[in-house]
C-alpha cells in the first residue's frame, strides 16, 4: 500500500501553514515540518522555553548551550526574534496568540480528543511537559502521525483509551494514509494518499468517517 | 513578507468600528497614544467602551474622545483629576458609564485575557465597595476577590520603536500599559516614534514580541509624510 | 498645643525606614518623606506606574515626560534603577515584596482598617487608583496624617465610616501628635508630640489607646 | 550601602535548611544554576522539595542534587528524559516523589506565587488525569481547572550579569523560569556570569529588577577567586 513518507507528511501539514503564521511545532515527527515550510512564506515559529521566531539548526560548531529548542537541540534565532521567560511564553500559547500547534499524538478520538503524552502503562514515569498547554494553545491544534500502530490498530478512535492531553482540541489531522478534520458533524477527509479508495481507508480507520467537500469535488 | 507597518494613523483605525472595546495605553498623558486617538476620534466610531487608567486630562487626547461623544462606558482606576473636566462632566449629566477597578486588579484582568486565565483570586479590594456582589474565598488564612479577565476588540498604545514583525520596545514610564493591553485585545495598534529595520531591537530587550502586534505606525508622522497623511485624514471613514 | 510639623511627620517616618527597604509613598503627605529618608542609606523606592529606584526630581528645565512618579510629576531613576510593566509593577505590591508603603488616610479604626480613597459624598466622582493595592501590597503599611479633620474629629476612630480601602492592613500611624502601632491587643502609642499627655492624646483619639512598651519606658 | 553580591556559592546557600522548598531554574542544562548546586549538595541538605521543571539530566547538576539523596519531593512538568536516569531509577524505588504539573501551569503557579494571586482557572489539563481532584468551572462556555500559586523559601537561577543591587539579565533562552522563580521565593540566589557596576545595566533591559533578588554571586569563581573557592568549598557546613 502507497503511504507518504514523513517528508511528504511534513511537506503536506507545511502546505496548510499561511504567510505570517505563529506556529509551534512539537517534539519529534512535528519538527520536520520546519524543513519544508516555503521559504518565501514568513512564518514565525514559537518555541515553550522562551523564543519566537526561531532559525534553523545552527551550523556544526556554532552551537550554543543557551540557544535551544523544546526538544532540548540546539536552534538559531532569526533578525526581528525574540527572548522571553517561561510565563510569557506560555501565556501565547494559553491566551490563543499561536495560530497553530503541530503535535504527535498516540490517539485522536472522532471528537477530536488528544492523548499523546502517556501510555498509561504502570511501570512508565509519566512526563508532560507543554503538550496539554499546547493542546489547547493554539487557534488550530494539527496533528500528525502514523495512521496506524506497528501492530495494525488506528491510532483514530472513537473515545480514546491512553490518558488524554486535552478534550475535543485537535482540528485537522495528518497521517500517512490521509487529511482528516475534526468538525461538528464528525470527522471528514480532506484527502487520501493516492490509490487508496475511501472504503479501504474507513476500514483501517477506528471511527467513521465521511467524505469532505474538497474530496467529493476531486472525486 | 509580512510588513505590520501601516502608513498613516487614519489606515491604522480604519476598522474600529461602533461598539468596540477599545484599551488605550498610558499614565495620565506618558504612554498616551494621543495620535491615533485623534484619528479614532476623526474616524468617528460611538458607543465605544474605553479601557485606561485615567479618564482624560484636559482637552487632549482621550479627553477629546470623550468630549467627542464617542465613547458610551469607561474601565478605569482614577478618573478623578485636577485638568479631568471633560469626564466630570459627562459623568454628571449621566452620559457615561464608569466601572472603577482598583488599578493593579486593572492591570492584572487586563494580563490574564492576554495570558488566556479564565479568572483569580486576588486580595486587592476584598472587604471594600468595589468587590461589592463579587465572589469572595479564603485560602491558606486570606481572604481574596474572584476577578475576570477583560478582553478587548482593539488596543490603541504608543510605544518608542517598532518594527515590520511588530516588535516594540518602550520609553522609561511611559511603558506602564502597553505590554499587557497588546496581549489582551484582538487587534493591537502600536503608535511608535521610530520604525527599525528587523533585527535592529535587541532580541534580549524587546518588550512585547510581534506576536501581540497587528499594525505599526509612526506617529507623529515626519515631515515627509506629513501631507500624506493630512490627506487620509481629509477621508475619515476610508 | 505643640503639633508636629508636616516636614518633622516625613522626618519622624524617613526614620522608621532602614537601609535596604523597598519603599512606595503615596501620593500626597507621603511624597514628603523622600526628602527626609537620611543620605547615607540606600533606600529604593517604587512607583506604581513602573519605575523602581526613583530619584529625586529632575531640575527646572529637564524634566521628561515620559519619566513621572504615581503623582504624574517629573522625576528620575537612580543608576540601579529599573522600569517595568503595570502588571509586573502591582505584582511587586501583591506578591508582597515592598517592605514598607506610606500612604495618607481620611481614617483608620482601632484594628488597622484603612479608609482613604472616598469621602462617600453622594456628588463625589470615585477615583480609587492605587490605594487599595497598596493597602495589601507592603509587608508594613505606614499611615502618615493630621490626628484630627479641620473640625476637630478624631481620624482614628472605632469603626471607619468612609467607603473602605482595605481592612485590617495598617501597621503603624504617624501622626501631628504621636506615633501609634496598631496591634492584636490594640492601639499602643509609641512616641507623643513634647508636651502633651498622654491622657490628653487619649481625649483627641477617638479610640482606646494604651501606652506601648517604649512610651512607658520614656516615662 | 546594599551590596548583594557574596562571596562564594558556599556562603550564597549556606542558610538553606533541612526541608526547604527550593526552586532550580533552568529548562534542561540551560540556565541550570549548576554551581550552586553543587554547593547545595556540599551543604548537605537534606529532605528538599525541588521545583523544576525537569528532574536532572546526566550525573551533574540537578541529577547530582537527586544521587545525593537531598531529595524528598520533585515539583516538575517533564522529569522522564533519554539521561534522566538517576531520577528513573529513585522513582522505581519509591525514594522520590513526584508532583507533575503541566509546563504552563508550573509557570503560572509560580508566577502566581510572586505575584499574590490566591488561586486562577487554567484551560490546561481541563478533562485530564493531571486534574484529577481538582476544582473545576465553566466560564464563558468553557471549561478551567483552579491552580494554586507554588511559593519557595529559596530559588537558585542562573543569570547573564547582575548587579550589587541584585538587577539581573539573561541569556538566550537560558532565561527560561528564572525571572518567575526570582519572585516566588523567600530569598532569590542568582549565580552570574559577571558582575557590573550599578547602572552597568540598561534599565529599559533589565528582567529581573533587583526587589526579587536576595544575592548575587559571580559563578564559575573567575582563576583569581577561585583558590579561595575551593578553600571554602572544603569546609561545607560554613
Amino acid at each position: 500500500m502507497q503511504r507518504f513518507t514523513r517528508d511528504e507528511m511534513a511537506s503536506r501539514v507545511a502546505r496548510d501553514i499561511p504567510e505570517g503564521a505563529y506556529v509551534n511545532l512539537g517534539i519529534g515527527l512535528p519538527t520536520m515540518v520546519a524543513n519544508h515550510l516555503p521559504k518565501d512564506r514568513e512564518i514565525f515559529l514559537h518555541s515553550e522555553n522562551g523564543l519566537l521566531a526561531m532559525g534553523p539548526a545552527p551550523a556544526p560548531g556554532s552551537e550554543d548551550a543557551d540557544l535551544i529548542n523544546a526538544g532540548k537541540q540546539p536552534v538559531t534565532l532569526l533578525p526581528g526574534g525574540a527572548y522571553f521567560h517561561h510565563a510569557d511564553s506560555f501565556a501565547m500559547m494559553r491566551g490563543g496568540h499561536l495560530d497553530f500547534c503541530v503535535l504527535g499524538a498516540f490517539q485522536v478520538s472522532k471528537t477530536g480528543d488528544l492523548a499523546n503524552w502517556h501510555t498509561g502503562a504502570k511501570d512508565a514515569i509519566p512526563a508532560v511537559g507543554g503538550a496539554m498547554d499546547l493542546a489547547i494553545g493554539a487557534k488550530k491544534v494539527y496533528v500528525m502521525m502514523e495512521h496506524t500502530t506497528k501492530q495494525g490498530q488506528s491510532k483514530i478512535v472513537d473515545a480514546c483509551t491512553y490518558p488524554l492531553t486535552g478534550i475535543r482540541c485537535v482540528n485537522r489531522i495528518f497521517t500517512d494514509l490521509a487529511v482528516i478534520d475534526v468538525t461538528p458533524r464528525g470527522l471528514e477527509v480532506v484527502e487520501i494518499v493516492d490509490g487508496l479508495a475511501f472504503d479501504e481507508l474507513q476500514r483501517l480507520t477506528g471511527a467513521p468517517l465521511a467524505a469532505g467537500p474538497a474530496l467529493k469535488e476531486s472525486q | 513578507m509580512i510588513n505590520k507597518i501601516v502608513p498613516s494613523v487614519a489606515a491604522a483605525v480604519a476598522d474600529i468600528h461602533d461598539g468596540a472595546t477599545v484599551m488605550i495605553g498610558g499614565f495620565g498623558t506618558a504612554g498616551m497614544p494621543s495620535e491615533l486617538i485623534d484619528a479614532l476620534i476623526e474616524r468617528g466610531a460611538r458607543q465605544l467602551t474605553v479601557v485606561n487608567n485615567n479618564a482624560g486630562n484636559g482637552d487632549t487626547g482621550l479627553a477629546a474622545l470623550l468630549k467627542a461623544k464617542c465613547v458610551r462606558k469607561i474601565i478605569c482606576s482614577f478618573p478623578r483629576q485636577t485638568d479631568s473636566w471633560v469626564f466630570d462632566s459627562l459623568y454628571r449629566a449621566g452620559e457615561i458609564e464608569l466601572e472603577l477597578v482598583p488599578q493593579g486588579n486593572l492591570a492584572e484582568r487586563i494580563r490574564a485575557a492576554g495570558a488566556g486565565i479564565g479568572a483569580f483570586f486576588t486580595p486587592t479590594g476584598y472587604g471594600t465597595m468595589l468587590a461589592d456582589g463579587k465572589e469572595t474565598r479564603e485560602i491558606d488564612g486570606r481572604q481574596f476577590v474572584l476577578e475576570k479577565p477583560i478582553h478587548a476588540d482593539f488596543a490603541l498604545i504608543k510605544a518608542d520603536r517598532g518594527d515590520r514583525w511588530g516588535n516594540l520596545v518602550y520609553r522609561k514610564t511611559a511603558r506602564n500599559f502597553g505590554p499587557i493591553m497588546a496581549s489582551a485585545a484582538k487587534c493591537t495598534i502600536a503608535q511608535v516614534r521610530e520604525t527599525v529595520d528587523l533585527g535592529g531591537l535587541d532580541p534580549e530587550a524587546i518588550v512585547t514580541p510581534g506576536i501581540f502586534v497587528q499594525r505599526v505606525v509612526r506617529a507623529p508622522a515626519d515631515a515627509l509624510s506629513e501631507p500624506q497623511a493630512v490627506l487620509t485624514r481629509s477621508r475619515p471613514n476610508s
